[in-house]
């Protein structure tokens, strides 16, 4: 167990100022992820254009250093991607976090790789990836449109 | 691990009964503990206590993964499909409860038939009873016949358009009758009835698969499972579990709490309100260890041989009555003694050590029909041996003595 | 029993967590349990196992007694008029679910009104709400104010001729706040109403006499007070156990049974249904005996002491919030720490071996009126000393440096 | 513990051959008891006449030896004595079942103490006391004329 790789000098960052917290105007998805056990919550808005493209993302919510970080740092990182290209790093991400050690995504530059990868310190420290996934569960709602909120007690 | 010298794995049989050796025969009502699952009890509170699921200490950690890998455990060992189709309840009364209570409320209404059998414990009897009340409903039940069994016949001969739920005991406390369940759930399904099993002889004595089975609620006692006490499991699809209401409501089981309004967790947590049997659960995950290790097959064999050697030798003990014959049986003898009413045989025993049970154990609508107000029961668990059904035998000759019958 | 060494009386505190002594803070959540308790777990199930009630041999017999000493001595414990009046249940939630639901059955109608806190705990609200949707009732919460305490004036405005039962908290598991239970229900009988006490946090920590205090429920988490999970207490007045219906159905609370009807067992049976939790129950009579022996007096000075020692200390910590300023106040410390969330805190005081609980602690409506989701929660048992909260304040420094806040 | 104190020849005999099993004509009062644990049940008869003594006295029922026994013992033993008498005999016997080593009614002769007294045996096995009690309380609901089915459980 680290405390230094758990909060390193990125999530804290972001945790403190998280970038894109904020309802988005004119969102044409969104969707609200809960987790029960600790409270945490999250909405994400989208904008998607007619090319399939994030326009704008942003999020409301609240909750620890890591879940805040964590949208912080995603929201960043899709802004302007491809909707599929988006769907594969959710995936990406999520099995880095549980089983693998690193991300294999072609999509990423080593910066934004450096940066997701700033949260992988949460491995050690099961109780806390769920604040990790939530924001990446709930924009997968979000891109399915589902109306329903998010508990994240399913995805676990 | 052998079966044959399993009793060692058990501490009590370290001690003596009215300086005798004890001669457990009471295992239907609750079974020994081995080793193994004690020690899991203590190591537990005097090393990693913590409450589960709600803090995120290292110890909390640590005993929910513990409390979890129980569930996983229990869902291979029944053949569950999900591990979210395991319950943990404070025993099958609970799970009968539970059931009964949800699906009364959301899908009985007046008129609408329950089918039970006679052969049902008062667990799996009084919470479908209390409809009647709530409800207005009625319920049936399928005739045991002269060998003590409960055929599919009888059970399709009893089922109705407006039948809504059959609720059926695995194995009978006091017959040993097992019951066709297979059959049943398939019949039943036939006319989209579900079908709730009162596991809790058969999961001790019976290898479980709940997928061949079909069952949508299968209940089990822990306890009588080699597991400590205070702990039961409900068995149910998912979409059951999905589709009816909470049972009862407390911390842990909700989504959000507003003062208008609730919202309720995921399954499992959706049924399991308030702190649970946190080391009860965690322990009875050495029980299904011990069990897996013995082998179920190896039980199944054991036992039978046991308790065909045991009714060999009471029936040619001339006054000794067995209670039915049913051609499919578990662990149970059940018996009566001409002229000796059955306390006076528990007692009569008891001074030897041989412990078993005398009354309606709970059944006393099959008591009713049986023309009897108690019989003895003797029941078997793995532990058992020829020579504790020797001696069984033998102090059934003592009580003959004592009361001078032939 | 000299209080300031009693750590060494609970074998949990031999271990290490990460290589540090274990500074447990979070007994309001689960307590911890002394070795008396664990061993004699450990040897009712080596020695001594049986199920208790049903059958007449001797380890069935010496179980039997064992139990029903366990629910004098709780009888005497809180000063019960009658051992009748104790019954066993699997925790406080499901204590306050059978008051909820057979109070609810018999008394409740369309429109009534319960009146709750807004300090209550999920467990003392969900069983309530159930209430909404199957009766049509109404809640009503009395307000708690700036201090996170509910007073009796509070009470008395939320009150109307439509309350039918009162149920309130008796010391708060968040702001540790001590409701005025006594001139709650002297109130509340004056005008008919019945009263339930949520006694999950009062147990542990306070003088209990359920004569003295005159409340119509009082409901007990048992684990929390030193004794086993899986097991909590319903005190209620016989009048009520005799008037109410029963709650769960099973074997052992019947009277009679018949295919057409059933008759209902006296009490304690009515309402302990199935295979109760043995060896908690009996192991529990060890967790009063062990209190008995310390003394509820030198509990409470204790306790005060400590708590007392923390809130100074933790006034001193510049960024540390406390929640709630209570007059009275119980074993708890909430606090939230500027510009750092409480699952952080809770992370990095477990790597230095401190125990505490973030979140909602189960109170999601208080949380709402405070304004946070979630906070940090410190709670005391009796082994809990001044170098305990001088390590989680060491720790809370520590969060802060590596948050760089100040 | 000793059998042979619980089993003596008089308890075998009175449970093998129970005296006054059959149901009593013009009966002016009865009650019905019930041990729900064990399933006993016993209905005692009672013939009353103006003066208050017992004219006739019989029970119905089925039980252990010791159950059957004692109502048989019992019935025997109240035929022809007054209510008064009969209510002191129940307290005496319930307490030397209980706690006394003896009886201490003067109402009753040396053959009619040894005969109740042969019932001591149970003090050694506790789980058993309520079986040779529950023809004993009933009777008391018999002369009080309670209705109410007894419940063997309420006094102990
Ligand atoms: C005030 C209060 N009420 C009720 C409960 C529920 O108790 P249990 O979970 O033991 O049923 C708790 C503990 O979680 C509590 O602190
Ligand atoms: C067939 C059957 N059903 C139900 C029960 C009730 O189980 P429990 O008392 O553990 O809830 C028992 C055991 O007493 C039983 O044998």
């Amino acid at each position: 167990m680290n405390l230094k790789e758990l909060y390193q000098e990125i999530i804290l960052d972001h945790g403190k100022n998280p970038r894109n917290l904020k309802k988005t105007e004119n969102f044409n998805k969104d969707a609200k992820g809960h987790n029960p056990l600790c409270g945490d919550k999250v909405h994400i808005f989208l904008k998607l254009n007619d090319n399939q493209k994030v326009d704008e993302v942003s999020f409301e919510g609240s909750g620890c250093a890591i879940s805040m970080a964590s949208a912080s740092i995603m929201t960043d990182l899709i802004k302007g991607k491809e909707v599929n290209v988006v769907k594969e790093l959710i995936n990406d991400f999520l099995e880095m976090i549980k089983e693998k050690n690193s991300l294999k995504s072609n999509n990423l530059s080593e910066d934004e790789k450096t940066k997701l990868m700033s949260l992988s310190g949460v491995k050690q420290y099961p109780m806390r990836v769920k604040c990790a996934t939530l924001s990446w569960h709930t924009l997968t709602s979000a891109i399915n449109n589902k109306n329903e909120e998010i508990n994240i007690e399913k995805f676990d | 691990m052998n079966i044959d010298n399993i009793k060692k794995e058990f501490p009590i049989f370290n001690n003596k009964v009215h300086n005798n050796d004890l001669v457990y025969l009471d295992s239907a009502n609750s079974s020994q503990k081995p080793q193994v699952v004690i020690d899991r009890i203590y190591d537990f509170y005097s090393k990693e206590f913590s409450n589960v699921g709600r803090s995120l200490h290292y110890l909390a950690v640590a005993a929910t993964n513990m409390y979890e890998s129980t569930r996983s455990s229990v869902q291979k060992y029944i053949n569950a499909k999900d591990a979210n189709e395991i319950v943990f309840t404070k025993g099958a009364t609970e799970a009968i409860n539970l059931v009964a209570n949800t699906f009364g409320q959301k899908y009985l209404k007046e008129g609408d038939e329950i089918l039970l059998t006679e052969l049902e414990h008062h667990s799996n009897y009084v919470p479908w009873h209390y409809l009647r009340k709530t409800k207005g409903i009625k319920i049936e039940f399928a005739d045991v016949n002269d060998d003590g069994e409960v055929t599919i016949e009888n059970i399709e001969k009893k089922i109705t358009p407006k039948t809504k739920i059959i609720a059926v005991t695995h194995l009978s406390n006091v017959t040993g009758a097992i019951l066709p369940i297979k059959e049943i759930t398939s019949l039943a399904h036939s006319k989209n009835i579900p079908v709730l099993v009162d596991g809790c002889q058969g999961a001790p004595h019976l290898k479980i698969d709940m997928q061949d089975l079909d069952c949508d609620f299968y209940a089990i006692s822990c306890h009588k499972m080699y597991g400590p006490t205070g702990l039961g499991i409900l068995y149910a699809k998912k979409k059951w579990l999905e589709e009816l209401p909470p049972y009862q409501g407390g911390g842990g089981m909700i989504g959000e709490v507003k003062k208008e309004g609730i919202t309720y967790g995921d399954l499992p947590n959706k049924y399991e309100a308030g702190t649970m049997a946190t080391a009860q659960v965690i322990a009875f995950n050495e029980s299904i260890k011990f069990l897996n290790k013995v082998g179920i097959d190896n039980i199944i064999k054991h036992e039978k041989e046991i308790m065909d050697y045991g009714q060999e030798i009471l029936r040619k003990n001339n006054s000794v009555r067995l209670i039915g014959n049913p051609k499919e049986k578990g662990a149970v003898l059940s018996f009566t003694l001409d002229g000796i009413h059955a306390h006076d045989i528990a007692t009569i025993l008891d001074e030897d050590g041989v412990a078993i049970r005398a009354g309606h154990h709970c059944c006393q609508i099959l008591h009713d029909k049986l023309g009897f107000a108690a019989t003895a029961r003797a029941s078997l668990g793995i532990y058992n041996t020829k020579e504790d059904l020797d001696k069984l035998n033998e102090s059934i000759n003592k009580c003959k003595k004592i009361f001078n019958t032939k």
